[in-house]
């Protein structure tokens, strides 16, 4: 409706009239009009409405995702949706660390608008630095870490057996929703479930810390796990609230019968809807930053459509830094959602 | 994104004077297949869109041929299309089977939807058409149209390879709905290639494809509009082009989110739409740990479905605006009331999806409210038929073969969204939820109503595009058989559903004793829709031979008055020959005092 | 009458009529519509054809008869939303009969067929758990439950009692399944990990036939049950039936 | 529709003017906004430190402090689309139809929120 108020008979010159247009070297016949100098009646380049438009699909896209986040956790039955499981150190560095790479393109994209360009080439490497720390710390520390990370979800019924590890009584008492789940490092896992090389590594490394051999049950259909410091000691009060440093782990041992378990799994997408949305959304943020590191890249290279273009139109290059920092900020402000509601809430 | 801006060098044409320095001939890899010309581009789609309605249309004469003919093999195909499809799909004697049937619904659903009507309608009308109306050079971003078409072409692709694939291709409805599209296929053990994970694929790039595209469409329109082409200047057919594209641009990355979860769910064992204590077969499938939802799938497909069925139907009454107008010799009834219309209507469809959910559960206030928007949406809806209608009196009308269409679609859609009146009520759609009653609601839009309109397309701007007339003759035959028997086929589906039949019975209904009343409705149906093909022939026949035979025309073949006939005939790179300015409405026909019975846009005076 | 010359299937239950009510409203509002728009689309077309009057008038249509036609309409759709549709689902989804009047059914659906589980005479669900399945015990009835042992499950028929309304509580094992009873006007997704009440009131003693109305995959098509209205009498001899049938012993063996 | 009106309206006139002009006069322009960026990266530094801090402070229940954490979020959010994103005197054409997506969203979110919280009444849900 409201495009509907742009009616007006507002009548604008014709392209071909307009100088810049008309005597860009690159400017040729069958190019078309306000790629670089924006359209009068709507004071925009067609770039910028179009990176606008395409950031709005993704503010529905991530919609898409968060509106999935939200059905899941309210559907979530209570003791199924963890937390304190990320790691918030990390999680808080790498979000002041996106923070800092979007002062540093609007600084470059500034720059470049006033003509400085080595201070335009100084502030866009701060910026590619920063998305490839962020990127190398989700991917080489902050996933793997999860991936080696174990937790059971107990069978109703047989919960009472690993009260000492879930302290549900004291929990109830505290008013705080129940817990199904013992997590740690997988030590020995059943036969023939595929997490037994895994467990069979996480042993060796348990037995070398502590010279305890004791790690695995010569029973065949046992899970036996290295406690976090919550189920290891469920009953601390300290533990009903998660922590800010992560606690390290105890190196008190659960031993758990498979028949007990109603699922078992590493922190993997397929642990639970918590770490599904966790996965799909960082990933798939992930995905941006490094499409927007490739962009920053190319526009930061000595190449015909990055840096380059300064001595033939620093206008254009400087509008293209102007889109590609939009997108930057765009991904940016995703994961300021992003950082509470999964590190935190 | 950086690289769309970038100049688009060594063309001829342009918004100036034919400069002849820069001309030069491109090879034909660069002007047929690698194009940036939105005309190429339109072209591309258009053609690819109509090989895959015809195909869509087969996949449907075997559906059609085991509901009349249960477990029959088909006749003269049938050992063709065994070979063809292999042995999930067909019987060794040349009959569908149950499993092929579902593939042949899902993919005849997909297939009309995504590959067929969206392409032609949208991306192809509309890339042809709107940079012309506008007085445009090209699209804004010429080499992202080429990427949204490349990206749609690789969709296609892989949607058409999944018929191969072991199992065949995705047999769970074109609506996916999890947990039965979240298991399918999965037997056979490999994650990656199997019907349903294939789909995803396809669906990912299909739909990347049209977000590409629609921001181009909405960039192009706000842009590049010619000097003096105000808002309410605007060709009715970009109005609906403008609102299309946001629907697409808005409402497909909720699917596309909800297509990266099912994907997740197939191959990394994730529960998003996978509740807690799934037994399949006999045992609980230990592979999903639950707590998923399967109704947040419907939800996020519905978000976009909805507005989907939209994006099939507005750009059909764009070209009925088009063609109304130009036979009618007069201006549109409206114009301005059809503008808040069809806004109206863009943004009540985000808000109306659940209407396809009613059975599944939903409390008192959730239904009043959908309920509620959907009755509204047919407040703007009946407006913009109506003023279609009204635009009718006081005309001259040509009955043109264009025309002929455009008049029939009137009546079609009207039957078509009348009918969705009570499935509107969800106390009504209780009954016929799921039966052939929606069926033939959504086909009377689709069919009769926007392919009515696409031919209406097709044979009014034929010879804009290709310099010759299509055979009017071949045009009126392929017009009243087409007429006759899509109503012969379509028509019976309601009273097949007061019924009872319900839609996705590989028998068409023989297992009850509550349908056999109607059942021989099956063969009358069936019949229909055999020579509705054969009068499609005459059709391609005519689309091809027009190319090299047809009529040579001029510029303005049509008398027609917006700035897609003041070009060239066809136009070149870069359309106009002069430089374009608009003075006045789009539809100025049979102004009073004005010599001729039309008074083209670009005309001073 | 509309709904007749279409071929409605004939109703049997109670709010069934209210469904056909409003839909042969619904028919005459269609129809009234689309015969106007019709008459005045042919008039046009016949008597503005180029041949019967060459010269189109500029102006068109000069009266505000459209906008009242509009306004119409709206005022019919928002009577029949109203008057009859959310007091119809009102009383579908908001007043279900309670435990003392209504039964009790579940209907639990799984890839082709229907169980359909009664409580039997103590009018309470055994406990099920999903760990139980065989294919012997469709539904994961737990053996030790006290409240399971006078429960009685039926595979594609249900059997009901003509007159008292019956609570159907819709589920399924693995896919969505959907329950429809054309005559009954009724219709509810069996969504996997969800339980929804769907009630009717039959009025119509007599053999019915239920379809599965969501594609289930393969043998969809042919997940027909049948739906039984009996007299009381008829009801408990069919119960009877299958309680010995499947608790042969006092202490029954699995 | 926006308030951003105000700043639409004048650059109309922009495009056609000598362009060493303009590009100087919005030099200038954008020197004097440099402070403003650094500013705004340092609150958003700081609110960060704040949002992680009010996350282990006992607002009486989990959803009272995800309330919180989202309105500091939100803050956070509008201060990187306003001033980096220069959504502050930014076009009106890109506001509506920002508008627009923004009442898509929040449709998408609150009506699926909304049918999953009103069922017919009496349906259960199956647990673990
Ligand atoms: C182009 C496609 C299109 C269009 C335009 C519509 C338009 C409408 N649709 Fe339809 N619909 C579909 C495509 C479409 N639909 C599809 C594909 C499905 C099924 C999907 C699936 O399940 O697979 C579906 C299903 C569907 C359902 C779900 C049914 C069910 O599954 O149980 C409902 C329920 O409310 C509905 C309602 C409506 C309504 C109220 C309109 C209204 O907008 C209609 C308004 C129009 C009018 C009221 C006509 C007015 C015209 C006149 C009065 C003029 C008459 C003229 C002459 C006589 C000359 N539709
Ligand atoms: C745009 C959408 C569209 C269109 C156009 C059609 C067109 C047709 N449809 Fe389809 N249909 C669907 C969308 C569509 N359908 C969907 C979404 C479903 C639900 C699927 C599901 O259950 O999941 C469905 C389901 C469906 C069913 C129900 C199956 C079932 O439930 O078991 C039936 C049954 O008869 C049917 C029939 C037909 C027929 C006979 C046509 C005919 O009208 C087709 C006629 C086609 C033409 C007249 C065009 C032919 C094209 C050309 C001639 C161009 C060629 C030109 C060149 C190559 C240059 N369709
Ligand atoms: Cu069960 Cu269809
Ligand atoms: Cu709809």
């Amino acid at each position: 409706m409201a495009l509907l108020r742009l009616a007006s008979s507002r009548i604008f010159k014709s392209p071909m009239s307009n100088p810049i247009l008309k005597y860009l070297p690159f400017f040729t016949d069958a190019e078309v009009p306000h790629t670089v100098a924006a359209r009068p009646d709507t004071g925009l380049y067609s770039a910028k409405l179009g990176i606008w438009l395409f950031l709005a699909s993704e503010v529905m896209l991530f919609g898409g995702l968060f509106s999935a986040y939200i059905f899941l956790r309210i559907g979530a039955e209570p003791g199924y949706w963890p937390s304190g499981l990320l790691n918030v150190p990390v999680g808080t560095m790498n979000t002041a660390i996106l923070i800092v790479s979007s002062i540093t393109v609007v600084m470059a994209w500034a720059a470049l608008k006033m003509r400085q360009l080595g201070k335009y080439k100084f502030y866009m490497a701060i910026t590619i630095l920063c998305g490839l720390i962020f990127l190398t710390v989700k991917l080489s520390y902050e996933w793997p870490a999860k991936f080696n990370h174990f937790g059971v979800f107990i069978k109703k019924d047989a919960a009472s057996k690993y009260e000492e590890f879930l302290g549900n009584k004291h929990l109830e008492e505290a008013g705080q929703s129940p817990r199904w789940e013992i997590t740690g490092h997988l030590l020995d896992a059943p036969k023939g479930s595929s997490y037994e090389h895994q467990a069979q590594h996480n042993a060796e490394h348990f037995a070398h810390e502590t010279g305890r051999h004791d790690a695995v049950t010569p029973a065949e259909d046992d899970y036996v796990i290295q406690l976090d410091a919550v189920n290891a000691n469920p009953t601390d009060k300290t533990n009903d609230r998660p922590h800010f440093w992560p606690v390290p782990m105890s190196n008190k041992i659960a031993v758990i019968s498979a028949k007990d378990v109603e699922s078992a799994s590493v922190f993997a997408p397929r642990h639970s809807t918590y770490f599904a949305t966790y996965f799909l959304i960082t990933g798939l943020h992930g995905l941006h930053v490094l499409g927007g590191i490739l962009v920053f890249l190319y526009l930061w290279l000595p190449v015909k459509g990055g840096v380059n273009l300064y001595k033939t139109n620093p206008e254009h290059l400087a509008n293209r830094v102007e889109i590609a920092g939009l997108f930057w900020h765009f991904v940016d402000l995703v994961w300021i959602f992003v950082f509470p509601i999964f590190y935190l809430l | 994104m950086s690289t769309i801006a970038t100049a688009d060098v060594g063309h001829h044409g342009g918004t100036a004077p034919h400069d002849d320095h820069h001309h030069h001939e491109l090879g034909f890899l660069q002007k047929w297949v690698f194009s940036t010309d939105h005309k190429v581009i339109g072209l591309q789609y258009g053609v690819t869109g109509l090989a895959f309605l015809f195909f869509g249309f087969l996949l449907m004469l075997v559906m059609r041929w085991q509901l009349a003919n249960p477990g029959q093999a088909v006749p003269v195909v049938g050992e063709a299309l065994r070979t063809i499809f292999g042995q999930t799909v067909m019987t060794d004697n040349g009959a569908l089977t149950a499993a092929g049937y579902n593939v042949f619904g899902a993919m005849h659903g997909t297939i009309m939807v995504f590959f067929g009507i969206v392409p032609v309608a949208v991306a192809g009308f509309g890339n042809y058409v709107v940079p012309l109306q506008i007085g445009a050079p090209d699209m804004a971003f010429p080499k992202l149209n080429m990427a949204s078409f490349w990206c749609f072409f690789t969709s296609c692709v892989i949607m058409m390879a999944s018929f191969f694939v072991p199992g065949s291709a995705a047999k769970s409805g074109w609506t996916a709905y999890p947990p039965l599209a979240g298991i399918a296929d999965l037997e056979g053990g490999n994650l990656w290639l199997n019907g349903q994970t294939v789909w995803l694929i396809a669906m990912v790039f299909n739909i990347t494809g049209s977000l590409l595209g629609s921001i181009n469409f909405i960039t192009t329109i706000i842009q590049l509009r010619a000097p003096g082409l105000t808002w309410m200047r605007l060709p009715f057919f970009v109005w609906a082009q403008f609102v299309t594209a946001f629907l697409l641009v808005l409402a497909f990355p909720p699917l596309e989110a909800a297509g990266f979860m099912q994907l997740t769910d197939r191959v990394l064992g994730t529960s998003f739409f996978m509740p807690t204590g799934l037994v399949v077969g006999q045992t609980v499938a230990q592979t999903w740990a639950g707590g998923g939802s399967p109704i947040l799938w419907q939800h996020l497909f519905w978000f976009l479905a909805h507005p989907e069925v939209y994006v099939l139907i507005l750009p059909g009454i764009g070209i009925i605006a088009e063609v109304v107008a130009n036979n009618t010799r007069k201006p549109l009834y409206g114009y301005k009331a059809m503008v808040y219309a069809i806004f109206a209507l863009g943004f009540l469809s985000f808000i109306v999806w659940a209407h396809h959910m009613y059975m599944t559960g939903m409390g008192a206030k959730v239904a009043a409210f959908f309920q509620v928007t959907t009755v509204m949406i047919s407040v703007p809806s009946v407006v913009l038929l109506t003023a279609l209608l009204l635009s009718l009196w006081g005309g001259a009308i040509r009955f043109t073969v264009p025309m002929l269409f455009a008049t029939a679609f009137l009546p079609m859609f009207g039957i078509g969204g009348l009918t969705g009146i009570p499935l509107a009520f969800n106390a009504v759609d209780l009954f016929l939820h799921d039966t052939y009653y929606v069926i033939g609601h959504f086909h009377y839009v689709v069919a009769p109503g926007t392919i009515f309109a696409l031919f209406a397309g097709v044979y009014h701007w034929y010879p804009k595009a290709t310099g010759r007339q299509m055979n009017q003759f071949l045009g009126k035959v392929h017009f009243w058989g087409s007429l006759v028997f899509i109503n012969g086929l379509f028509f019976p589906m309601f009273l097949q559903g007061m019924a009872g039949v319900h839609r996705r019975w590989y028998d068409g209904g023989a297992t009850y004793e509550l349908t056999a009343p109607v059942l021989h409705w099956n063969k009358v149906m069936t019949v229909s829709a055999g020579i509705l093909a054969l009068f499609q022939l005459v059709f391609i026949f005519n689309f091809f031979t027009s190319w090299r035979t047809g009529k040579k025309v001029g510029r303005n073949p049509w008398d027609a008055t917006t700035l897609d006939w003041d070009t060239p005939t066809p136009p070149p790179h870069g359309n106009f020959d002069k430089p374009v300015e608009v003075f006045r409405g789009p539809y100025e026909y049979s102004v009073p005092g004005h010599p001729t019975d039309f008074h083209p846009q670009s005309q001073k005076s | 009458m509309l709904n007749r010359l279409m071929g409605i299937i004939p109703n049997a239950s109670e709010h069934g009529r209210g469904v056909e009510h409003m839909l042969e409203v619904c028919h005459w509002f269609m129809l009234v519509l689309f015969i106007g728009w019709g008459t005045f689309f042919l008039v046009s077309l016949y008597k503005f054809n180029k041949a019967r009057h060459p010269k189109a008038d500029y102006q068109g249509v000069r009266s505000h008869g459209s906008t009242h036609a509009e306004f119409a309409v709206i005022f019919i759709e928002a009577a029949l939303l109203l008057g009859f549709a959310m007091p119809l689902w009102g009383k579908r989804v908001v007043d279900i009969p309670n435990q003392a009047e209504a039964m009790r059914v579940r209907a639990v659906g799984e890839q082709y067929a229907w169980n359909f589980h009664y409580a039997g005479p103590d009018g309470v669900f055994g406990r099920q758990n999903a760990s139980f399945v065989t294919a012997s015990n469709p539904l994961g009835l737990d053996p030790q439950d006290e409240a399971g042992k006078d429960d009685v499950v039926s595979k594609n028929e249900l059997h009901v009692i003509n007159q008292r309304p019956v609570v159907l509580e819709v589920t399924s094992k693995d896919v969505i399944h959907a329950v429809s009873v054309p005559q009954m006007r009724i219709a509810q997704d069996a969504i996997p990990g969800t339980k929804v009440p769907l009630w009717f009131r039959p009025i119509k003693l007599g053999k019915y036939e239920i379809i599965c109305a969501q594609l289930c995959g393969a043998g969809h098509y042919a997940m027909r049950s049948v739906l039984m209205v009996d007299k009381q009498e008829d009801f408990e001899a069919f119960q009877k039936e299958l309680f010995s049938m499947q608790h042969p012993a006092p202490a029954s063996a699995k | 529709m926006a308030g951003s009106h105000s700043h639409s309206t004048p650059d109309q006139t922009h495009a056609s003017t000598n362009a060493a002009d303009h590009a100087a006069a919005e030099a200038a322009d954008i020197a004097s906004h440099i402070g403003a960026y650094v500013k705004v990266g340092v609150a958003l530094l700081v609110l960060t430190g704040i949002t992680v801090g009010l996350s282990y402070v006992d607002f009486g229940s989990r959803s009272m402090n995800i309330v919180v954490g989202m309105i500091v979020a939100s803050i956070k959010a509008g201060l990187v689309a306003a001033i980096f994103m220069h959504l502050k005197g930014e076009k009106i054409t890109i506001w509506r139809f920002l508008w627009m997506t923004t009442i898509f969203a929040i449709g998408l979110f609150f009506l699926t929120y909304l049918a999953h919280s009103d069922p017919i009444s009496g349906t259960t849900h199956s647990t673990h």
